[in-house]
């Protein structure tokens, strides 16, 4: 099943798109690329005032009681714009961790800051190339966290982080302040992200689960986060096919539009196959939170989401030639956003192996 | 459960009923004459349950109900395998427009109603040896005879035609102007005199495609179906009125269930094939795009539930389906290794891989060739240049062949 | 390294395309299909004229002293014409493996016949999906074999086979004579190579080499016969890229050849790299036969012709629409051809993984 | 060991004798202008040891070997990675066409030897704004000025100008006939009056081409090296004369090796990479592909050393192994998970994933794009048609922007 945006979502998308389009600049995003530990400001205080910070979490805690739909929207419309602090995903999976660990004093004291966009969370589950180790290095034990977290998102600038550890030998995951632990900034190619290598060395922590209920809610918290990165991706996606379009449309070598070459034609339509299979698989997943197919739906959005943003990347690139690879051009602010992306939240092969592992399993 | 639901349920009730009659274990083994008779047996059944013009108008024997009734018939009919391919272009193509643009109302009613109750099978005649994609550059000739006209040419790839009994045809009625403006669009009775059909032998053995010959064929007027001149146009229109139909994911081969079970109860150097790296990713790649596919249906019909038009994605299930069931089919027979070199000629493409890869090629064909379909969406969805054509504008005579 | 074919080299691959252009009919090849059992005669009966069939075996035993670099140009030719009856492998690996064995009496009495092409030979090596398993399921022990052998190329009509078997404990290669051993027929999408499901029940056999020398002599045989194979595929590659360019060039469509279509010109000019590249590997395993590396080179050659093989039939067929599908007009042959000796000598996964294990173990 | 061989062993001990001063160690960490200095004596190294012009006229300061003796050197040096590329163009294009089209033949052999001393870089202004691929194209305008001419316009993607003493230039002296006939090959002083050169910044951070503006920049009739409107044929003939050189079948990527490394020092879901069937495959492929273009090039160095001419095969390197290398670094990038987020932005693309993968869409574009090589293949090897060209026998101002 997948569903139709009724009038309320299509307004977010429009406005969302509209708002973006009128505040991002291209020779911003270039600057932040060179200035590590930086992040675009101008994009978060948008998403502040807009409240899309506030978007995904309950009335009760200060949010507007909307969903993975309604954030996805937002999402793809700063995919498109390359705009985006990647506090808009962590903050929504460290939320959504916090509401469901069901710590009454935790969620009170962080939720409504983080819908107000007050506070800012990263979400440190990966270590190594593992986007979620089954037996995590990093360790909790009396009320301290000890252990490294490399190139966790939103790390540089966030006040809190959910981490994913080792508790008595199972795994848990855990709440920790930032402001005193060593982040050691990543020099990355997509230097917005505010990617930092974590050291917790004895920091103070609190336990928000453990065991069997944390690795589930671990799995279902990435699967969220990798269906808002999917949209974003969606979106980096499709505003490069337009872009290719535009300019197979306007460019011209031996004497006619380079888009009546179908090398460059049919390359154009295939990414327009990537990007509607995409974007089904995205708002049906969206559509499917808290589902017992919402594992599946998500990794289907994840790896057709990644293959469009990666795929047209590379193409849209390529139909452009040389003007495809200048600084000044940006076209390679969506190719080093389609490769941060494409990580961040786990990469394609740990997503082949959980669906097929949700697949085969259920089939067995 | 709402009325659409609610008409799905009866609908897979009363298919499942039938399957006994109908379904694949009564299909195996049957000889081709045979397995035609139960489809049209199979034709008569849905008929009398009402299940035939589904969403055509009750005067013609219709049922009057929407498109989404139709489509969800289909799915539900699709996954039971039953026997109605030879209806497919007959009641999806030929029989809507002679419904639509037959002279003669009354004797239009008459074939319509034969045609849904099975009686009566009517093919497409539209391509030809000089060109499969290029609808417009039919050579066939109608001329001008008496009253009527006289049809003189060959055409090709025309599917069931051995089994029909009517059809409908593109012709050339002035070959001194440009291409698309001398076609005139005909119906005609395939058992008439000067018409000779000979079936082709395809790569897998089957025949469901022929060739046909008209030797001074005689056609009155009346069964002209668009004004003269005017039949491209006609022939466009006519590949839209059936714009609605169910799409198969799985490109019309076998579901991922059955490469799961295959990989499951297969080995890669001495580890289960489930557990390798590239049998994983096959499955996980596979479901992701089939899954897509199958959101873009489910989105389209919820649109039309809502009265809403669907986006233009949803043409997009051949060119991506057929093509990966292709790969995904060798790929299940290098699964299968030394065993997966044993093909049982009547198996089918919908659970057999050697079948289903043997004919994949005729699907990425048939229907409109993939580089067709690339074409299309590059230039109706996104509005990309159309190719260099040296023949636009040319009278069809002074194009070389 | 490889090698630049020699002015003898050079005139076996005239000779052997020009008669081959001469001798094979499609006509005859597509009733083959649908005649389990049968296999080309014809061909069979040229290449023990030409002395194809001594070609690669050595002069004292009736060979003419040549090796995988001539055999494999026959095979080329072979491949080209969807010609050859799979003695022309097979009957290669049985004997190398009769030489290697070191077995006098045996070599003595099937070589010359090997050679003149007088007898035929299977290689029964496979078993379930596994083209050379670690633990064969067939057994030998006390001069008789028992176990079955699925789809074995030549099986139906070969005197001879050497099996690939358990011997107290350990793999082992032995040697049947197949007159009185139930072999069914395959019925299969490429009927003309005799593939039979070859069942021993204690069939008298010759044990030839048992433990760690019968797995290196399987493994180097295989690799032998995936060269000869690869040549084929090569051959067969070939033909469809000039098969495509000269439709393309023919065929015309919206007022102008088919080939001017860039979707289509690309496509062909794709192939020309997949060809070329095979060629390369293609040539220069069979020049390292017997050398440390003739594993990897093997392997390089088997993977690139299946690859281009493969694709060429995919998009040969393509290119030419309907007329690509239809019985009479015969490039089925190539596309059954195509899988048929993807499958023969192990499927593509196997080789990967053979590649893989001789890099990283040499890199180790 | 045959001459080659020795001449390859020779070649390969002095090369590790210049590692310490030039080698990837030395070059680590320098400043633009302190590699250029680098480069600049690297070169002057190569000359006193007589690896400048092997295969160039000894009357022009050349050793007068083979070009097989040229690959052979140039395959040595690349695998020590030494900062050659300044002089890729200059020597590979730039001075040959001096060498051999400059009327002053004394001049001539001054710029030659200055550059092979590398004391002089020439530059070649190809490409322009209006279109990278369309040679032919170019609209920067040579017009009659005096006894000599006056040059006005811009070129685009000029690799090393910003370092260039001269370069050669096509340019349009007729605007109104066909575009392939009104063009004139010049040499060029970069540093003279009217000459701008402004670097491009390119998307992995480096700045090696230029836009170049061409502002009344006096040329005289001396300075031309093609007849009057015959530019484009000796433009042509300028792209052929170095075609022997080497090529890296990792398409200027890190080795196989480093791939194979990383893969064994990392885990897929909690097994080792290496045993990953998808991680298998792409080395396996990787591999495949990569000993076919290293046999291609033995071949045709055979070939060469026996005196035939090597097949036209040799030209699909760049396209087949740059593609690869782009996904390859993707891969690798996934493989090393969070930690591959990270990126120096001083590593070299020779070793650093991140870095191959930045540069590697300038890699297939420059030196032409894919669907140009692709397009050279399928017309010059295979025979195929031309693309639809409308701007054919047009006059070249008549063929709309």
């Amino acid at each position: 099943m997948s569903i139709v945006y009724d009038e309320a979502q299509q307004a977010i998308a429009s406005e969302s798109r509209r708002i973006l389009d009128a505040r991002m600049e291209s020779a911003r995003l270039l600057a932040l690329l060179e200035r590590t530990g930086e992040f675009d400001r101008v994009f978060w205080s948008t998403a502040v005032e807009q409240g899309w910070t506030a978007l995904a979490f309950p009335e009760e805690h200060g949010g507007l009681g909307l969903g993975l739909v309604e954030l996805g929207i937002v999402a793809q419309a700063t995919g498109a714009a390359t705009a985006g602090a990647p506090f808009q995903t962590s903050n929504y999976g460290a939320g959504h961790i916090l509401l469901a660990s069901g710590q009454a004093d935790l969620v009170g004291q962080w939720l409504p800051r983080l819908a107000s966009g007050e506070a800012t969370a990263a979400v440190a589950f990966a270590e190594g190339n593992a986007p979620l180790p089954p037996r995590p290095g990093c360790a909790f034990a009396g009320g301290r966290l000890a252990g490294a977290k490399p190139g966790v998102a939103s790390a540089l600038a966030a006040d809190i982080a959910v981490v994913w550890c080792l508790h008595e030998g199972r795994p848990a995951l855990a709440l920790a302040e930032l402001a005193g632990v060593s982040r050691r900034a990543v020099d990355s190619f997509d230097n917005g992200r505010l990617y930092a290598d974590l050291g917790f060395d004895g920091t103070q922590a609190r336990l928000l689960v453990a065991g069997e209920a944390a690795s589930e809610l671990a799995r279902d918290a990435l699967a969220r986060m990798a269906v808002v990165t999917a949209h974003e991706q969606l979106g980096g996606a499709e505003a490069l096919m337009f872009i290719a379009r535009d300019y197979a449309n306007t460019r011209r070598a031996f004497g006619q539009p380079i888009g009546a070459f179908q090398s460059v034609k049919h390359r154009i339509a295939e990414l327009y196959t990537l990007v509607e299979i995409a974007r089904a698989n995205c708002i049906h997943a969206a559509s499917r939170e808290g589902r017992p197919d919402f594992l599946s739906a998500a990794a289907a959005a994840r790896l057709s989401a990644t293959e469009a943003y990666d795929t047209a990347a590379r193409d849209t690139v390529q139909i452009h030639g040389g003007i495809g690879v200048t600084w000044e051009g940006g076209l390679h602010l969506h190719m080093r956003r389609a490769r941060s992306l494409a990580i961040e939240q786990g990469n394609a092969l740990f997503w082949e192996d959980l669906l097929v592992d949700e697949l085969a399993g259920a089939a067995a | 459960m709402n009325d659409l639901d609610a008409y799905r349920a009866a609908a897979r009730d009363w298919l499942r009923s039938q399957l006994p009659a109908f379904g694949r274990e009564a299909q195996a083994g049957l000889s081709e004459l045979d397995h035609l008779a139960l489809g049209k047996r199979y034709q008569r059944a849905k008929f009398d349950a009402g299940y035939a013009g589904i969403n055509w108008d009750p005067e013609f024997g219709g049922q009057g109900l929407s498109p989404l009734h139709k489509v969800i018939f289909e799915q539900e009919e699709m996954a039971c395998g039953m026997p109605s391919g030879y209806y497919g272009v007959s009641l999806g193509i030929s029989v809507p427009v002679v419904m639509k643009f037959a002279q003669d109302r009354a004797w239009a009613k008459e074939r319509v109603l034969a045609a849904l109750k099975g009686d009566e099978i009517w093919c497409q005649l539209f391509s030809e040896p000089s060109g499969g994609s290029d609808l417009a550059g039919a050579r066939t000739k109608a001329e001008p005879d008496g009253n009527g006209w006289k049809l003189n040419g060959q055409k090709l790839w025309t599917t069931y035609a051995q089994f029909s009994d009517y059809g409908v045809i593109l012709a050339r009625n002035d070959p001194t102007v440009p291409k698309h403006k001398g076609l005139t669009f005909f119906w005609l009775d395939m058992h008439a005199p000067g018409v000779t059909v000979r079936p082709i032998k395809l790569a897998a053995g089957d025949n469901h495609v022929n060739e046909v010959f008209f030797d001074d064929v005689k056609l009155t007027d009346g069964q002209r179906l668009s004004p003269v001149g005017g039949g491209f146009g006609t022939a466009m229109a006519t590949l839209m009125i059936e714009r609605y139909s169910a799409s198969d994911p799985a490109g019309f081969g076998p579901a991922l269930d059955l490469f799961i079970d295959l990989a499951r109860n297969s080995e890669v150097n001495g580890r289960p094939a489930i557990e390798d790296g590239r049998i994983r990713s096959a499955i996980a790649r596979t479901y992701a795009m089939r899954s897509g596919l199958e959101a873009i249906t489910t989105r389209a019909m919820r649109m039309m539930a809502a009265g809403m038009e669907p986006g233009p994605e949803g043409s997009l299930n051949k060119l991506v389906s057929v093509r990966s069931r292709q790969k995904l089919s060798e790929l299940a027979i290098d699964l299968m290794g030394n065993v997966g070199l044993a093909w049982d000629v009547h198996a089918s493409g919908k659970d057999d891989w050697v079948a289903s890869w043997l004919a994949a090629p005729t699907g990425r064909i048939a229907g409109g060739a993939d580089e067709m379909l690339l074409n299309t969406i590059a230039e109706r969805i996104l509005g990309l240049p159309q190719d260099h054509r040296p023949d636009k504008g040319v009278p069809f005579n002074q194009i070389p062949a």
